[in-house]
């Protein structure tokens, strides 16, 4: 998820203890380093810690202040080319993990990625996790990015049917009758780069197909399929609240639970801020984004082992926890997505992660999201997010179409 | 000046106290300009965040709407921060004063062959883009001189070797009893890194004050057998208190200040000085929480901002440098 | 500029003639040599300054020729080059790219762009203001203190809390900015996110339209807060300048008939041309470390084209994109840029014999 | 070219704390046109505050400054037809000599470029300044600056000069120099001038008549001599003179004053002066003394002292006198200016003369002068006079 | 206490283009145990320069200085025992008025705290500025900081005093004054003193003997009154004296001196003087001429004038006179000193008498002089002694 944190419960950090430290000696302090600073984000990782339970390994978590996760890239970004990387940290899988060469990362073969993981990992996660096929990382969970949230009793009176929708055009359509039939505010967008990035991913998605889409992230989209899904942007952040620069994604939420908007994008770790009196399925409800409905767009988290991990040992030893059902749960339930596992054990989860699960389960394709650095490498990403930059602020359907045609030269 | 700017009493009685009234106006006017988004934040700061509908933020809530929670939240939040900020700026400030005190005793007082030419590459120093250095500077830090690290290791070890000597233990505990944590090793590089950085504008400004000082005064001090050490020690270090309240100020201001050298030298959180824990103090979940947004940017000015209130001359002094 | 040398070579002759400061003597004349005697005084701090200033800009030279990208712990120094200069002026893909695609650099001329547009805009407002005030607060007016304070305090602020502040004055809900344009009638207006051109854009000159010589209405929300943190810092650089202009000459202009106006004019503000260039260096150079601010009220190493400048985005590839030796290549281009401004300044200073 | 008047001008500053300091004391001096007068008194005395008002720098509290009998208290500087120069020269440093010159013409005329040239290349060649005019200020010498000051005012073609301590930033031989310049220029032409110094050295040497302030209120307006030799209180006296008149506070007793040092006899006529008066200052000029070695007191008026110190000065040479026969820190002494070649010594025992005719006596209580060296009988006496 | 001497010393600065500046050019003075020597000469002369040298401020080019017959070149200031008073005074401004006095003695002896207070205080007692002690200087008058400056170099007891311009901050009275106590003080203390001035006055009055520098030049060392009467040179005779002597360019033809303006008979004994000269420069003093009103040229040395400029001094008049009966700005004018009470103005014809006993006259190519005024001849002559 995007969004800022603020000063989480993060910094225990002062661990005086460790005692020895031993190499291959599966003891001593793991530490992460992520930007989980509050929120859903620090109940996940907390709930994971808890449910660490080994003597020898001790846990120090650091949560990276600044602008979002930003500082976090550049952070990780400078200490593993100093030789001096946590023993993991937040990372998107997928493309996103080549930021470093294979041979920077530790090989998690065998020791955590055993047969256990192997046969129960869903396939898509499998191979989010691998650099040049390394197993390097630990996948922790799985976001969809493709959900239109909604708030039932706007969008009732509106008199709108979300599950009718089949096409992007039709949530135009039922945004423009919002706007005309209620005071509410169609559409609860906070406009930030991130957010209209990963808007305009699922309305490609929705509108290209699979192929489309496909083409797109291996730098052969069509720049009419570009450039149509960035005018249903456009005109969706049209219909979003006047200060939406100035906002963030919670509080673009927190209006839509307000009753003070509709319809909201958003990926499921939105879910997850709901407060608790805004009931699934009576007061908001959701749809996969119309057009993509058979597709689940993947967003995750995942754990990546450096080769320089201090303590690789316990590092593994954590990695290894991560990997299994137990852990998934607990992190997944505070997280509001779902876990990568097919056998993990999802009653546990609320009703709405359950029915994502289900989704997830039966979906025709996963495709990796670009937003979130999954399906393309780091620097077409930086091209991604400056594409967006500027978009949010010219809101210029033409350059931005070309930026992000030429977003893979 | 106790007299009108000369040449410039406006003749005949009304005209006079007119234009006076306007320029009083006027200049009331900027004063509004420049304390507005100041008295703006600190109205919005005492605001509950639930009451805050963002209608008149000037405006400053009823007496018994206001509220501090913003403020010892935001506190709570940036103490670490404030802590690290302390624990940099201080040490910061006084080595940058008293090195360029003695680089400008160095290259005034005493004079010799080409001392412009060193003394112009501490002034050119004033004005280097910290941009220009920060990629040489971080590979420094991190793959040179890796300070950073050394307390993680002193720490794994127990008290341990720092590089080169012991440090001695009752030292480490002595720093423990005064609030000092290890991660503080973290801002040596910090400290290190600002000192040099400050150097060339403390030399300056004491430059200009050494060099109003008579040069027979140290004359005179040699005839009375004074070396060039205790010349310094006694007659140039006490005339300097004056300026080295001046050039800690703006220092302490300006070392406090700086965002850029702290988020690319200090990449662990726990030693994360106050304006890298600012920047998104107040936006979470739950939308962002002006009151403790604007809580947080005062708390974070506050030290400078004292600073200059109590020694506004000073700090213009040094400002106008 | 054989001119130039022989000048300095004269002025740091000149300026040995001060004093030789006493007894030498052949045997012990280099020990008692005052640039000896007094080394311990300069040498450190000279050293610290040295290495970390000047050695810092050369090493980061030598860094922008190489091709160090992402890891920085084995920066190869056998292979240097000029390529990231040519990609900075032109754009390219870089031999040096890890990937095939995606790798395309755009040229820094926006940022170039932007980075002068501030910097004049921000200097030229911040000066005349500054001045402004400064003939105003000059007049003798009671509680002279109280304002020249107040107008200096923003100053005293960091970057980080000026953004938050505006950040606020500028939302478009919430802030004072909106509510004042609202109270005027003209509506709210985005804000911080706006690229579209302020001033001269619609205008066409004949055939050519020149639309795209306006300030972007966010660059020009920053120029404004900047201006409104560093415009005092100008006044009083200017007070101290008018103060030190005799009374005898305001005196000496009203007796031979100048009014008001014209005594400022042709009499008085000519005379602040050394405060005017002392003045104008440091906002240049304040203006060129306007990042802490950009990234504090974008929370982002990435403000937008229309308000990148050199600063940000030489971060913005450093550390973000781990770029580093093009980022080093951007950072030299932005030392010259101040050093353009910053040399001819001392070198006027040290012909002036200020320094 | 006019009569300048002041007519009874007070100046009261109100300082800070409200309280008001009285800077100029009903002062009244019609100047005449032509006239060189000479403003002298000690710092602080309401010198430049008079000259400012005159220029309207300064607005006037009470009375009221006539320039050829018209009233000009309410005109702004630039209307008053009056030309100033400072201490400081005040040249514009950013505009050549030429440029300094024309700036008030064409500020306050509407003189046409060409013909503003031509006078100031005029003015200039008059001032032996002709060469400098594309200099700028700081390329001139102290001198040359000076001179550069008073064409900017001479070209203007003012009814009156002011001038406000001009020479006081010159070494002492270019001040002498330009002394006598000045007082030459302003002969030749003729305009009404009021000049402001406190150096009496210049008061005397080149007024028509000076006016000595102190504390705001007029002493005396008068020549020089009349100052030096009738002056009409001892602040005058004492402040007109180098080195100054010696004074000695006195009893009246009959027909002699006396004092703890020494006992003056005074004559009749001189007795009548003081009637009524218990105590009296009585003064006497250094020069009016005369020394004599190996002598023996002869006359009431000779007195035996002894040389504390000697102070030769070429031709002449000051020197100390202590009554009696002690000398040292603590002994009271007065001067006496002497021949140069009379070789004095430290110690030695001398007979001083101090004549009748040549004292002063004052009033201790307002200082107002009773008695003064009559103008008259003096030349006869003058020793210089061969 | 120790005789100075200065042997051929020399100083050089090496300018910016790499020329010589030479401040010094081998000044040769032998300055007996307590003397008091005063080093005058106008600005840039050199004074400062050969002061520093001896101070040990200032490395010697070439020569050797000695101290007590031991050469000190290569000495420290500290090593040398000689104690300076800056005019700036030097104070250090944040210490008492007693530390300021300690603070040579902490630094250059061994002398234990109390000893160093008791020296001080009594110094301090000495000097009258007991009170003082625990002042900053800031907190002094000028006069006051005067003599902490003396009082800091006395406390330390040197060989020499040396003095730049220790009186050149004080107001004009005050300055005489002090003028007189240094005087006095060094009289008491007779430690050998070498004072800087470039003030006539000064150095006439207060030395033991002038040295008198100019362009690094040693002109003449002398008692005040042979500089002033038999001065070496042209230069020496037009220094010392104030208003300046007169001099005139003349042809030796015969028996007479002759320029355009006028013909100066001279007899046999000064016509031998000048043999073997075509042209000789005439130098009268301006209180050596006499005037007389009213009257025709009768003698040889009377000439016919006519006065130019009249400045009155109170006793004595400078009155400057132009030969034949021209005047105006181009004519060339001599000054002479007449009493005050002459009355002379501007326009009068006057005869104007320059008496041969008074003259001097100097070589035109060096200026040495070739005939002085005799210092016997003048006893009898001087106007001044009744
Ligand atoms: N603007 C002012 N406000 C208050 N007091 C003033 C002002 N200007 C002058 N004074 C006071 O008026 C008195 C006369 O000042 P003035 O400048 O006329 O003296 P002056 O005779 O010119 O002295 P100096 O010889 O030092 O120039 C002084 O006591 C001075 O302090
Ligand atoms: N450090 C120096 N370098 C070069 N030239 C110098 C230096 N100090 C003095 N001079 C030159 O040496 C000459 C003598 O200078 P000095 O200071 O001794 O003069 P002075 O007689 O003391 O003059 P004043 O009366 O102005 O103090 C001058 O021409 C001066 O310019
Ligand atoms: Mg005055
Ligand atoms: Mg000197």
């Amino acid at each position: 998820g995007g969004g800022g944190n603020g000063n989480g419960n993060g910094g225990n950090g002062n661990g005086n203890g460790g005692n020895g430290n031993g190499m291959g000696n599966a003891s001593g302090e793991v530490s992460i380093l992520h930007a989980w600073g509050s929120g859903d984000g620090a109940n996940a990782l907390q709930a994971l810690k808890d449910g660490f339970e080994n003597e020898d390994v001790n846990i120090t978590d650091s949560v990276v202040q600044g602008a979002a996760r930003s500082n976090l890239v550049s952070s990780i970004q400078t200490r593993m080319s100093s030789g001096n990387p946590p023993s993991t940290w937040q990372a998107w899988p997928g493309k996103n993990l080549l930021r470093f060469t294979a041979d920077q990362y530790g090989d998690l073969e065998g020791d955590v990625w055993d047969s256990d993981l192997k046969d129960n990992y869903l396939e898509g996660p499998k191979q989010q996790a691998q650099v040049d096929g390394k197993y390097v990382a630990v996948p922790l969970n799985i976001h969809r990015i493709n959900n239109l949230f909604y708030n039932t009793s706007v969008v009732e009176e509106a008199g709108v049917d979300p599950s009718s929708f089949s096409t992007p055009s039709d949530v135009l359509d039922a945004m423009e009758t919002v706007a005309s039939e209620t005071d509410a505010t169609p559409h609860a967008h906070a406009n930030a780069a991130w957010t209209a990035g990963q808007l305009w991913e699922t309305v490609l998605l929705a509108q290209a197909g699979q192929s489309g889409y496909n083409d797109y992230i291996n730098g052969e989209g069509s720049r009419s399929a570009v450039e149509s899904a960035l005018e249903a942007v456009d005109t969706m952040i049209d219909y979003t609240f006047d200060d939406a620069s100035s906002i963030g994604f919670p509080e673009a939420s927190t209006r839509m639970q307000n009753g003070e908007a509709a319809f909201m994008h958003q990926g499921d770790w939105a879910a997850g801020g709901f407060g608790e009196d805004f009931v699934y399925g009576e007061d908001w409800d959701h749809v996969p984004f119309p057009g993509s409905e058979g597709h689940y767009a993947l967003n995750m988290d995942s754990f990546p082992f450096p080769a320089e991990a201090p303590n690789p040992e316990a590092t593994k030893v954590f990695l290894k926890y991560c990997g299994g059902t137990e852990a998934q749960i607990a992190f997944n339930r505070e997280k509001g997505s779902i876990p990568p596992r097919s056998d993990a054990d999802v009653s546990q989860l609320n009703e709405f992660q359950q029915d994502q699960y289900d989704n997830f389960t039966n979906s025709d394709a996963q495709p990796p999201s670009i937003q979130h650095g999954l399906a393309v490498v780091p620097p077409v990403l930086s091209n991604f997010g400056d594409a967006f930059s500027d978009f949010i602020s010219n809101r210029d359907v033409g350059s931005t179409t070309d930026a992000l045609m030429n977003a893979f030269n | 000046m106790s007299s009108d700017r000369p040449g410039q009493s406006d003749s005949g009685i009304l005209g006079r106290s007119w234009s006076r009234i306007g320029l009083y106006a006027f200049l009331l006017g900027m004063v509004v300009f420049y304390l507005i988004p100041i008295e703006t934040g600190l109205a919005t700061s005492i605001k509950r965040a639930g009451d805050f509908t963002g209608r008149n933020p000037y405006l400053p809530p009823l007496p018994w709407d206001a509220t501090l929670a913003s403020w010892s939240e935001g506190f709570f939040s940036l103490l670490d921060g404030l802590i690290n900020s302390l624990v940099l700026v201080v040490p910061a400030t006084i080595l940058s004063g008293l090195l360029g005190s003695m680089a400008a005793y160095g290259l005034t007082t005493i004079s010799w062959r080409g001392q412009v030419g060193i003394y112009s590459l501490f002034v050119a120093g004033i004005f280097i883009p910290y941009q220009a250095v920060l990629v040489p500077l971080t590979v420094f830090w991190y793959n040179i001189v890796p300070i950073q690290d050394w307390w993680l290791e002193s720490v794994a070890n127990g008290i341990s070797v720092f590089g080169l000597f012991e440090i001695p233990s009752t030292f480490m505990l002595l720093g423990w009893e005064l609030g000092f944590q290890p991660y503080h090793w973290q801002l040596i590089s910090l400290i290190i890194t600002h000192t040099a950085y400050g150097i060339p504008i403390c030399a300056l400004l004491f430059r200009a004050h050494y060099k109003k000082l008579p040069d027979e005064m140290v004359e005179a001090a040699r005839l009375d057998g004074a070396s060039i050490r205790r010349i310094y020690r006694r007659i140039i270090l006490p005339l300097s208190v004056p300026m080295f309240a001046v050039v800690f100020i703006y220092q302490f201001t300006q070392i406090w200040n700086d965002l850029l050298f702290a988020l690319i030298l200090v990449q662990n959180n726990e030693a994360a000085v106050v304006t890298q824990q600012l920047v998104d103090l107040g936006a979470s979940q739950e939308g962002v929480d002006y009151p403790l947004r604007m809580a947080g940017a005062f708390i974070a000015a506050l030290p400078t901002l004292l600073v200059y209130v109590v020694f506004g001359d000073k700090f213009a002094k040094g400002v106008a440098a | 500029m054989r001119k130039i040398l022989r000048a300095v070579k004269r002025r740091i002759h000149r300026r040995q003639l001060r004093s030789d400061g006493g007894t030498t003597d052949q045997r012990t004349k280099f020990l008692n040599r005052d640039s000896v005697r007094s080394a311990p005084f300069w040498l450190p701090p000279f050293l610290l300054v040295f290495l970390f200033v000047y050695g810092a800009i050369i090493w980061n030279f030598v860094i922008s020729l190489t091709n160090v990208s992402n890891n920085l712990s084995t920066i190869d120094y056998s292979n240097l080059d000029f390529e990231n200069y040519a990609i900075a002026f032109d754009g390219g893909t870089p031999s040096w790219a890890r990937f095939d695609v995606g790798s395309y650099i755009s040229p820094i001329w926006n940022a170039a762009q932007n980075t002068i547009v501030l910097m004049v805009a921000f200097a030229v407002v911040c000066l005349a203001l500054g001045l402004w005030l400064a003939i105003l607060v000059d007049r003798d007016i009671r509680f002279e203190n109280t304002f020249r304070t107040i107008y200096l305090l923003p100053m005293s602020l960091s970057f980080v809390v000026t953004a938050k502040f505006w950040a606020f004055m500028y939302n478009r809900e919430y802030g004072l900015v909106n509510a004042l344009f609202e109270a005027v009638g003209a509506g709210s207006v985005e804000i911080i996110q706006n690229s579209t051109l302020l001033g001269v854009e619609s205008i066409a000159l004949g055939p050519i339209a020149i639309g795209s010589i306006g300030i972007p209405v966010k660059l020009a929300a920053i120029v404004f807060a900047l201006i409104w943190q560093y415009s005092g810092y100008a006044m009083v650089v200017y007070l101290a300048g008018l103060r030190a202009i005799p009374d005898s000459h305001f005196e000496a202009a009203r007796v031979d008939g100048a009014s008001t106006i014209r005594m400022y004019w042709r009499v008085i503000i000519p005379q602040l041309r050394t405060a005017t260039v002392s003045a104008l260096v440091v906002l240049m150079v304040f203006s060129l470390k306007a990042f802490d601010f950009i990234y504090s009220l974008y929370g982002s190493y990435n403000p937008g084209s229309a308000a990148d400048i050199l600063a940000t985005r030489m971060v913005r590839e450093a550390y973000q994109n781990s770029r580093f030796a093009f980022a080093s290549a951007i950072a030299i281009v932005l030392f010259v840029m101040a050093l353009s401004i910053v040399a001819p300044y001392l070198y006027t200073q040290y012909r002036r014999g200020d320094l | 070219m006019a009569e300048l008047t002041l007519d009874s001008i007070t100046k009261i500053f109100t300082d800070d704390d409200g309280s008001d300091i009285v800077a100029v004391d009903d002062v009244n001096v019609d100047i005449p046109d032509g006239e060189f007068l000479v403003l002298v008194g000690p710092s602080g005395c309401g010198k430049s505050t008079t000259l400012r008002m005159i220029a309207g720098l300064e607005t006037i509290t009470e009375g009221e400054i006539r320039l050829g009998g018209e009233r000009i208290n309410e005109q702004p500087p630039a209307d008053r037809d009056i030309a100033m120069v400072f201490q400081s020269y005040a040249l514009y440093p950013h505009m050549t000599v030429k440029q300094n010159m024309s700036f008030g013409l064409e500020e306050s005329t509407e003189m046409p470029d060409e013909k503003i040239s031509e006078v100031v290349t005029e003015t200039a060649t008059m001032m032996g300044i002709e060469d400098l005019l594309d200099r700028k200020p700081s390329e001139l010498s102290g001198g040359q600056q000076q001179r550069v000051a008073l064409g900017r005012a001479i070209v203007r073609d003012p009814e009156v000069f002011l001038m406000d301590e001009p020479l006081s930033n010159l070494d002492a031989k270019l001040r002498s120099t330009m002394r006598t310049e000045l007082q030459r220029l302003q002969e030749d032409l003729g305009v009404t001038t009021v000049y402001v110094t406190h150096d009496q050295t210049e008061a005397m040497t080149m007024s028509d008549r000076i006016a000595i302030l102190n504390d705001g209120v007029l002493q005396q307006v008068g020549t020089p001599l009349e100052c030096y030799h009738e002056p009409n209180n001892e602040f005058v006296a004492g402040f007109i003179g180098e080195p100054s008149m010696n004074f000695f506070e006195m009893a009246v007793e009959d027909d002699q004053l006396v004092t703890e040092q020494f006992t003056y006899p005074i004559s009749e006529s001189v007795r009548s002066e003081v009637d009524g008066h218990e105590r009296v200052m009585l003064g006497i000029r250094p020069s009016a003394i005369s020394v004599e070695v190996g002598a023996m007191p002869a006359d009431d008026h000779d007195f035996a002292t002894v040389v504390d110190v000697v102070e030769p000065m070429g031709d002449e040479e000051n020197v100390y006198l202590a009554f009696g026969d002690e000398r040292g820190d603590s002994v009271e002494t007065f001067v006496a200016t002497v021949g140069g070649m009379q070789r004095l010594e430290s110690g030695q025992s001398v007979v001083a003369h101090i004549p009748e005719s040549a004292i002063h006596l004052f009033d201790t209580d307002d200082g107002t002068a009773l008695k003064n060296r009559d103008l008259e009988d003096l030349d006869e006496r003058d020793p210089h006079l061969q």
